[in-house]
Parts: C-alpha cells; structure tokens; sequence
C-alpha cells in the first residue's frame, strides 16, 4: 500500500504551479470583474501536455489517469487560473474512446473540445439530464432540448461532445454559444445551442458518458481543494500577524478553532481525491460513489473556507481589493455548477442506498 | 400582554399620521433615481428639516435642545408610521441617533448650541469617526494621534475606516490618541472634527460587491481648535462608550431583521414549483423563517424593556447575530434553488451575497460580540488580558517585534 | 405595547415553580430509568388550578389563556416534572368548546383528558394524520387506523378526545392504553386502541381540531424552553468554578461561545412563545405559523443545549449520576413527537409559502 | 497510487492468513456471550496467548523482548487478516499498543523482563492510570501524591478516573505527583502499579447509557517499592508524551471510523421506501457518507507516511473529530426516520445515541484536540498560559480562592 506520489505525478504538479506562476491569475480575476481581459493560458496548458493529459498516446497524448489530471487542477484551483480543462478533459477521454478522426488534434491542444455534460441516472430516476436554465429542477438531455445551459468551458471551443437521450454520445462542430459569465469572471460558461451545428455518432458506451459526468466532478473537487490550500494559507498568515487586544488573532480559540475546522475539511477533501483517483484507475465500480463524495467534500469545504478566510480577516476582508472576496465568488457560482455540490451529495446517499437495498 | 397602544400613544401615533398625510407629498422617493444622487441628497436633506419642524426627528431629545423629549415608544411609532406612509426618514441617522446624544450628554453648551440645530434639520450631516484599520475589535487601540500645540491647537494625523456617510458629512466625531504613555483606554480624547478641514480627505471602500458602503478618512496634520474636545482631554473612551450605548439602542429600535424578513426570502421559493414541495428546500425555509420570526418579538421585548426604563443589554447583540447568519443562509437557499441567474450581477440575491459577509463583521465581529454577551450576561471571566496596564506605546513596540 | 408579565402571570408562574419544589423531580427522572415510580403530581396539578387552566369560567375554569398554560410548562421544563398538560390541556379547551357534559370534572382534575391528536392538512396534503408505529411517513387519522400511537400522555387518562378523518372531533371513553416508554422515563406516551371504547361526536369545528393541535406544539414548546433554561444554568456555573490550564473553563472562548449560543436560541424561542402566546389570543390567523415556529425553534434549542451541556461538563456530563443526561434524553425523545420538530419546521415553510403563492 | 501489498508484504499477508486458518477454531467468539463475562474473558486471555505464540501480537515489539521486529504496515497487515478471519484481536490493546512501548522505552531492564512477557502473552492486563477528575485535558495538573518515605517506598493516594479494563487488570500504569513545590509538568513521576495491592479499589463508572464503560480507581496509601518509578523520579512528563504519542499511532492505525461505517447507517434508511427518497434524508445521508468515507483513505495516507518513516502528527486527531460528529449526526438522522422506537433501550442506535456524547470529550476534548492541532501543525500561537512556571501549589491555592 502506498498513495505517496510518483516522482513524474511530484514533477506534474511542481511544473503546473511554475507555468501558472509566470501569470498574476488573481490579479487578473479581479480587473475581469469590471471587464479587463483574462490572460489566454491555453498555449501554456497545451505546451505543458495537459491537453492530452487523458488521451492515450498513441492518439498523442500522455495516456495518463484521473488522478494525474486533478493534480493540475488543484494547481489550477490555487490561483484561480482560467484553464478551460473541466470541460476539455472528460471530452478529450471520450473522443479518445470513441475512435474520433481528429484526436491528435484535440490531444496536442489544436483544437479545443468540451463535454456538454449530462447526469446520469440514478435509483430515483432513470433519466439523463442536464442543467435548467433556472429553477430547482432539471431537464432531459438533448432530443427536443436544443439548448445545453450552463456549461463549464464552452466559449471558444470547438469540438462539443454532448451528452444525449439515454447517453448517446454525439460530436458536434458549429454549435453556437451564447456566453455566460456570472459573480465569479474566472469561470468560462455558456448556453450552447445545438441548433445549426453538424452532429456525429460517437461510438461509446452510456457508461462511458457517466464516467465523463463523474470524471467532471473529480476535477471541479480537485480545483476547490486547490482554492481552499490557498484560503488555509492566507488565512492563516493574517492570523499570526494581526494583533488585537495585544494578542495575535490567532491566538484566541474562536479564530483557531475555525482555522482548524478548514484544515479538517480540506484533509478530508484530498483523502477523497486519492479514493477518487484510485477508483478511477482500479475500481471503476467505485468511481461514481468516490467522484460524488469527492464534489460533495470539497464543495462544502470550499464554501466554508472562503467565508472563514473572509471572517478572519474581519472587514478588510469583504473589501474589493482584497483577494478573499474573489475566493468567495469562485465558490459561491462553483458550488451551482455541474448539478452543483447538492447533486453529488445525493448521488453519494443513492449508492449507498442502492447498495443497501440490494 | 398586549401589542396594542395606550391610548396615550394612540392618540400620539394619530397626530403622526396626520403630520405624514399632510405633508408625505412633499418627500422624495425611498430611493435615489439612478445616476442622481447629488440632487437626491439635498432632497433628503430638506426633507429631514422639515420632519424635524413636525417633531418628527430627534423626537427623544431633550425639547430645550430642539426635540420632542418623549420616550423610545414614541420613537418607535413615528418610525412605524414613516415606515408605513412609503416615506423615507431623517438622512441623519447616525448623527441624531447615536451623535447628536453623545454631544447632549458630553457636549459644552457652545458645542450644544453650534451643532445640534444643524444636524437634526439635516442642514450639516455627521459622521462617526472611531475604528481604525488597527483598530477595530479593540476599540481602545486607536492610532490617531492629536498633538497640543503650544498656541493650544491640536494636530491630527491618522486614518479612521468604515466611515458611513463621509463623503457627504460636514463634521465628525474622532475618537484620537493624546497620550501614548499611558495604558490604552487612558489617553483617549474625543475630538469634532470639521470635515472639511484641510488635510482631510475621504476615499469610498469598495466592497465584494463593488459598490462603496464605506469609507476611509485620512488626516494630514489637520488643525482642530482648543475647545474641538468633547468631554474633556483624556476621557475619550468614556465618551465613545456613551456613542456606543445610543448604538446599540438605535439598532434595538430598528426594524426587524435590518429588512431581512422571512416573507422577503419565501417568495422566490414559492414561485418554484419543485422547490416549493422539496423537504430540503422547506426544512432550510422553514428554520431560516422561524429564525427570522423570533426577532420580530424579541424587539418587542426591548421595547417593554425600555418603556420600564432599562436600558437594552450587549444580549441585543445576538438578534444581530441571528440575522446576519440567517440572512446567509436564506441567500444561499434562494441561490440553490433558483441556479447560476441568481449570482447576476443585477439581481437582488448577487447584491446580497457579496453584501453579507461583510455585515457579519460590520458593528463588531461575531467572535467579539459574543464575548461580550458571555462576560457581561452571562458573568463568564474575560480572557486574560496582557494589555492590562501597559503603556500604549510599549504594547505596540511589542506587537511589531513579535511579527518582525 | 406591552409584553410584560401581568401579576397574575408572575403569580401563576411562581406558585408553579413552588409547587413542583416539594418534589425531587430529577432524582426521580433518574430512578424512574431502572423501574422507580414516579411523583404522581396530578393532584398537585390539580389544586392548582392547572387542569381548568384553559377552560372557561362558568364551567369551572380558570379561562386563562395559552400563554398562561406555557408560563406553567416552562416550570414544568424546568425540573423535568411529569405532568401530563400536554395531553390534558388541548383535550380540556376542546371539550370546553364542545360542550362536554362532565366539563366541571375535568377542569377540576377530578377526570383527567387527553388529546389523541391530529396534525391538520398543509398546503402539501389535504389529509389529517397520525404518527406513524415507525418510520417517516405519517397514517392518515382514524377510521380504519384504530390505534393511534405515540400518544403523549394517554397512559391514565380516562377521556380521550381524538381528532379523526377531515379534523373530526369524537370524547372516546373506554380507549384502552399500551404504555410505551422511551428512553425518557419522565414523558408519559402510550399507544391508545379505540376499538371497544365508546365515542361520541364532539360539536367543534376542525379549526378548533387544528387549533389544539398547535396548542400542544405551544406546549411541548414551552416545556422545551424551560428545559434550555437549566441546561444553560447548569453549564455556566460549571464554567465558572471548573479550572483548567489555570483559567476557569468559562473563560476560554470554546466554551464562553458555546454557552452564548444556548443563550441566543434560548431568547429566540422565548421571544417565540410570546408571539404564539399573542396569536392564540388576538392573531388566530398567525397562530398555526406561530407555534410551528416557537416548536421549531425550541425544539432545536433543546437538542443543541442538552448537547452543549454535556460537552462543557466533559467526560463527567456523560456519565449516570450527572444530570446532563436525563436532559439530553428528555431532548432525544421530545424532538420526535408530535410531528417532531421536522414538522413544525416544514409548516412554518408552508405557512409562508402559501402566503406567498397567494 | 497503489493500495496493494508488495510482494514481501503479500507474502506476509498469506503467512497470518495461514496461521489464522489453522487456528480461528480455538477462537473465542466476537462478543461475550451474555451473563457470561469472566469465562468469555478468561477465553480473550488465552486467545491472546496463542495470537503471541504465533507471532500476531507485539508486531511492531523488537524481536528480544517477545515481538516480531515488523513495522506499522506487518501490524495492519494482522489487523486486516484478524478482521477478515472473523476471530477477536488481543484482549490488551492498550497494554500492548501502548504501555508496553512505553516501558520498552523507558523502562529498566528489570521492569520489561518482569513485565512484557505476560502483558503480550495476556496473562496479565494493563490499565492506563493518567485521568482524573480534575485533570482531563489538562493533564499535567493530576494531584494523585506520591511521597517517598525514609525505607525508600513510596505512598501513594488519590483518585483516577476513565480507566478502561481496570476491573480485571493486573497492573496499571500511573502518573502521580512526587513533588508539589515545582511548576506542574516538573513535578510528576510515572509508576507501576499492582492493582490487587492493598488500598487500590475499582468502580464502574456508568455512562448515559447505563453501561459501565470505564471505571474510576481509588488509591488510599497503597505502597510502591522503590523500584516502581519507570522512567526516574521528576521525568513522569516526558515519559507519558511516549504513551500519548503511542496512543496516537494506535488510533492512527485503528480501523475506519471506530467501526461508525457508512453502509451501517445506509441500511435502516434504505429499509423506509418513504426515507430512502425524501431529499433532505438523503442529504444528511449523503454528506454524513462522504465524511465517514474520506476517514478510510486519511487511514491510508497515514500508513503511507509511517512507510515513510514518519510518525502521525495531531493532525490524525481531526480524523476523531470527523468521526464523532458524523457518528451523531448518523443516529440523530435514523432516529429521526424510525422514530421513538430507535429510542428503546435494546436498539443498537439508543446504544450509540447514549454512547456519543461521551466519545465526544473521550481521549481529549475536541476544543483541546483543535488548540494542538492548530499550534502544532497550523503554527499558531498559543493562549497566554496562566500556569507557566508557578509551583504547583500555589496554582491550586489560586483555584480554591477564585472560586470561594
């Protein structure tokens, strides 16, 4: 038994966190709330390899696994750094799997690709659906819906691979997307429109289509574990620094209790990544009960910790030019995204409860 | 028990109505068309003046000082019926509420006889100048310091923040250090502060929702006259504990929940027809609304209390504690419920998110307050202080060793 | 406005908490777990004029109002006592209403009532019902059911008033009762089988049957409330004279917060008997909403008080002779009753939600 | 990423398999049988021989004094194979994970060759004797007295408290005070004790549940020859931190949520077709889940790191931490679905409500647990220490006076 790194997953990461250093991406996420421009780190994603992180190689890419990706994106998540791999990834997995004509293309970053994600069904209903466009409930998947809403990562890619009815798989190349961003300008979401584009048959299994809705979740958990990493950090620095009543803060047991409780949350978060990653590689029964427990961990982690960050810091902290409200954007529309934290964490008790009843 | 007035109050509530019904044409919108806040301003200010001609503000202030010298009651009714009338109130509510007093009860009649006639008719707006970047839990800490000159002026230098109202404000109440050689809540003094002074300059403090809430104020050797000292040169905290007494009064006479009512938060919920039969959904409503509920009466109860002539406790805290965590977690429901179009930057629920985590600091932070209420309800012993008795300047030579 | 207590009131609560004085009610709670007897207070209750508390004068009442009858249930709170007002109160202003010919014997005491109760319909179900043998659904009142279970207070009660299909209200007299204690050997609960027993059709309106049922929410509630007040009692004198590190335990900010908090649900739910006390007498349109609410509230209170008591107390709350436990299990058992807190908190969100829809 | 055994670990793995199948038939059942509690444990004593006979006791124990000289992993190793033989593990936990090491530490060769043999071999039990009633989490104040008289034996007198197995151990390992006049951590020694010594005396101590789960001990001038101090007279500090930091790698290496497993809770709720699809059930369910869930794969990393070399640090506490309070929030949640009858005496989930609130505080309060952890791994600054250097006299004297 042994969940140590290897040295290439030691090297992935220490490489990840030197190419995003090179951009000041919280900077950034600030100036792209009154509208400046986010740095492009495309090239820099598909000249690291991250393109084709899943794509086996010799479709061109590095043929490597889940955990290998989530590895970049807690890099990713710790910086808020804009890379559209949420969506690129689980696409690129199932374009690879489905034998798509182009997919050194899409490997070597030359094209962009997106999962049009659906949930898969689950033991209350046998239903794939997708994201509302408001409201509490969900729709079908694709058929008479043309219109995929929210998703992660559609502005400017050019593949979409769409999860349908039953989780047909199809590809299409000219949908149009109507861009979406709201709170938190680092996250790149759309409404895709299905109408007009050309539609291919992709040759996968329905449980494929589930892997890659599962394969999401792991990656959008990864990157809120990144985010919490760096609100533990900043909030503990404040804590030692500032004084008050001739003490540091934290010193007093109410802010040193809450420091505590986001270390709790985020050591719980990365034993789930861990389960995730292994499930994901060995034990693909597992994959969708870890990938939810996964999102759901991390998902209330990253919430807890970006308004602790925001308490410790006490009002300075609620104040625009501080970094802590931009954390605290990230988690507030992350939390809503891609059946939202809620979701995995029915999905979670569903296993269970099948397994149970079984 | 009983909800009802006296007919004393009856009669009183009568005569407010009828005050309102006469002039209500005359009041501005409850809020500023966009893009004209100037003018809007100066028709709040006109507006207060002429509620102070009813009797309408400062109605417990003393009548020889310009109020009404009635009770927290008929406050509370004359709130209530502006309320009800759709008209806003006085402009001024941190001058006449928690200021104006503090002048009433520390005040020299030359500052009395200056300053009140003004602020209650909303001719000069005030503001309340006591926290400090460094100081804001720890009151006692302020920076600021005020020099005596050997003319018998002073000069000021510091930066005070979250500072309501500055930007429009012709004076202030500081709060500054005189003498940083003696332990922190000893060298204290209470300063007026004219706002427009030079070497005062005032900058909005944009919040997480990107508008301006606050402010922050600096002082570059701003000159203040011999008699600009409130209550006397080193008694500053005891006049900034008078401040904060009418603080917390005025906050138990608001309106429930700083407008964060139960019904407010259902409504989007029951425009969902899923949401409005999931027992997630309504488990959260229902404990957030009960939550909300509970505050309702116990303002009330405060209201009993200071009609019997007690004076509300720090346990008036906890309703803000109640409504701010409350309030949260309502957002975040409706922001579950109604998906990523709630977090647009136009809507309500956006504003309010980015709004509320700051509140929960604003007035005090959580952590503070409940020590408070712990040690002065409850009579659970304080931490351990290692301020105690020790010069100002040492502590903070100590403080910046520890962090170097 | 005015929301003091009237002398009457500060009365009636003294000579409550008097009363129960003569008894060692808790020892007793503690005995009663290993098969002791319990006080039988009914006579007590009985001479002081609780059991007509809330029926009117001319029948031999006192015709004092809701909020007086929660004044009596927050002293009973207080100590743990077993009187069965709970069941006896409702059921008396029901018969009150009804004209019940032996009215006179039960607000004496001489018979003692007991509610058989009904939770009335909700904006989600037209149906009235009854708690459920086991498990989370609810059965629907009467009829066919003939066992009504979890009744609170039915053991010793000679007549029942039981609340039926459509809020139908019947005086059962013959009902007999299977005692079924729980964990909590103070609360008097048994499952009352109708079959034998002779009923009679009461002349109330289901508005009335509603109303008593939210009657005993007020109550439960009220008691709830009295039981938070020691528990706070308790908890801070521990934290005064228990030393650790030096300090008194009260003075760390762990435990001063934890104690705060018992005394911010605990005015929450005070202030929330009071608007259910308004209600009943002079808003009856806000009092379904009222006592959900103060149920709600209380009832959460009770749970997190009787928790937090036990964890600044430490190892030693949890331990038989220590009466933290006899409160955490007066709490575990009273929190599922009558609907248990879930439903009061469901009916509060349905209370708004029509008022809102409409 | 690998959860499987290396070959050498494989192989050992089959070599405990092997030898649990020859045996498992000589093993005692899971649970005592009921009314039959002194056979079952006479059962336990001689399983626990044979397990040491046949190398699956004292894994990690060096070869000369009875062990096996394997690490962390080897003894999960013969953890997991015992579980999955269905057979009980060793009787003595304590004494062998965590007693026993510390006299192998600190002990005299006289004291481990009296002593290890029997304690591995169950023959004689141990107990931990460091609680007491006023020394719980701050465990360096206990006032148990040691005092040495002029034969060179010592008297010992006062009360310990939560000690587990003291009922039918035969030695006990106790952390007494041997001099009052110095600060608290400088004063104390640790002893052997021999429980059946003349003024030891042993009572349950019931919990909520009704259960005796752990005893209070009494000692009333029961007398230690010389040679019972382990570890040298005034050291009683350093050489409990061994046993602490033992006790530590023992949780560390415990089995997943102290047997609080998810599937467990999962069960009654999938049997309510009404619960198993009412969203706010499955929410509690499923965030409850999630947490117990990530427990299994934090066990595996801190098996990784003691591969590594590494001693789990406090921050395997907040595992404890995560573990209590998902456990509670699991019975309050199948309470709440079965209702009152979940609360009858004889139902596993009253057990386990009853039991929970004590676990709470069980082997440190999670209020001390969260101060070490955030100074220890989070480098924050601790509290200002009231206690620091006063001899341990006075601090009593202090206590008795703050509180008359």
């Amino acid at each position: 038994m042994n969940l140590s790194l290897s040295d290439e997953q030691e090297f992935l990461r220490e490489a990840a966190r030197g190419a995003l250093s090179r951009f000041d991406t919280i900077a950034a996420a600030r100036e792209a709330l009154e509208g400046g421009e986010l740095p492009d780190l495309w090239p820099t994603a598909s000249e690291a390899g991250w393109a084709g992180l899943l794509v086996c190689e010799e479709h061109g890419g590095a043929g490597l696994h889940p955990f290998d990706a989530m590895l970049v994106l807690v890099e990713c998540g710790r910086v808020l750094a804009p890379v559209p791999l949420i969506g690129h990834l689980p696409a690129s997995w199932l374009l690879d799997r489905g034998g798509y004509a182009d997919i050194e293309a899409v490997a070597s970053g030359a094209k962009r690709a997106v999962l049009v994600p659906a949930q898969p069904p689950s033991d209350l209903s046998d239903l794939w659906t997708w994201e509302a466009e408001a409201g509490k409930a969900r729709v079908p998947a694709g058929d008479t819906t043309q219109v995929a809403h929210w998703v992660v990562d559609a502005p400017g890619a050019e593949v979409f691979v769409v999860v349908g009815p039953g989780g047909a798989v199809s590809v299409v190349e000219g949908a149009s997307v109507e861009s979406a961003a709201r709170y938190d300008a680092t996250r790149s979401l759309g409404h895709v429109s299905l109408v007009g584009g050309t539609s291919t048959r992709l040759d996968v299994d329905p449980a494929d289509a589930a892997n890659a809705w599962h394969l999401a979740q792991t990656l959008i958990a990864a990157e809120s574990v990144g985010t919490v990493e760096t609100c533990l950090e900043m909030a503990v620095a404040y804590a030692k620094e500032r004084f008050t009543f001739g003490r540091a803060i934290g010193s007093y047991q109410a802010m040193k209790h809450q420091l505590v409780e986001i270390l709790r949350v985020l050591e719980n978060s990365r034993s789930l990544l861990y389960y995730a990653g292994w499930a994901g590689e060995s034990k693909p029964e597992e994959f969708a009960l870890a990938a939810s427990a996964a999102r759901s961990v991390s998902g209330r982690a990253l919430d807890s910790a970006t308004r602790i960050n925001i308490a410790v810091h006490g009002g300075i902290g609620a104040t625009w030019e501080h970094d802590g409200p931009l954390f605290f954007r990230r988690a507030q529309l992350s939390r809503r995204l891609l059946g939202g934290t809620g979701a995995a964490t029915d999905r979670v008790a569903g296993e269970l409860l099948s397994s149970a009843g079984a | 028990m009983d909800l009802n007035d006296t007919p004393e109050q009856a009669a009183y509530r009568i005569q407010v109505r009828e005050w309102l019904g006469e002039h209500r044409e005359e009041a501005p919108p409850l809020r500023a068309p966009e893009g004209d806040e100037e003018a809007y301003l100066a028709a709040r200010r006109t507006w207060q003046g002429k509620l102070a001609e009813g009797g309408l503000a400062g109605v417990v202030w003393p009548k020889e000082l310009g109020g009404q010298g009635l009770g927290p009651i008929e406050q509370v009714i004359v709130n209530q019926e502006i309320g009800d009338a759709g008209v806003p109130g006085i402009l001024d509510v941190i001058g006449v509420g928690m200021l104006g007093p503090t002048l009433i009860a520390h005040g020299s009649d030359e500052q009395k006889n200056r300053h009140l006639g003004p602020m209650l008719h909303g001719d000069e707006v005030w503001c309340q100048l006591f926290s400090e970047p460094a100081a804001g839990s720890d009151l006692a800490g302020v920076q600021s310091r005020a020099k005596l000159g050997d003319d018998g002026r002073w000069t000021l230098n510091g930066q005070k923040v979250w500072t309501t109202n500055a930007q429009f404000s012709s004076y202030g109440l500081l709060l500054a250090r005189t003498d940083a050689d003696v332990p922190k809540h000893k060298g204290l003094s209470m300063f007026i502060v004219d706002m427009n002074a030079p070497g005062v300059t005032t900058r909005g403090l944009r919040q997480i929702s990107g508008e301006a809430e606050f402010n922050e104020v600096f002082f570059d050797d701003v000159v203040l006259e011999g008699d600009a000292v409130v209550g006397g040169v080193g008694n500053g905290w005891g006049t900034a504990l008078t401040t904060l007494m009418f603080e917390r009064l005025t906050i138990g006479l608001g309106s429930e929940g700083l407008g964060y009512r139960a019904d407010r938060f259902a409504a989007p919920i029951a425009a969902d027809p899923n949401a409005r039969v999931d027992p997630d959904v309504r488990k959260r409503l229902g404990e957030i609304a009960a939550d909300l509920l509970a505050l309702r009466f116990t303002a009330y109860r405060t209201l009993t209390a200071l009609q019997g002539g007690q004076i509300p406790g720090p346990e008036s805290a906890l309703a803000k504690v109640t409504t701010v965590n409350a309030a949260i977690a309502a957002t975040d429901l409706i922001a579950d419920v109604v998906g990523p179009e709630a977090l647009d930057e136009s809507s309500e629920w956006a504003y309010a998110i980015s709004f509320l985590p700051g509140l929960k600091s604003a007035g005090g932070t959580e952590e503070i307050l409940r020590n408070t209420v712990g040690e002065r309800v409850l009579g659970l012993p304080p931490e351990p202080r290692l301020d105690k008795g020790i010069p100002f300047s040492e502590l903070r030579a100590k403080e910046r060793s520890a962090t170097a």
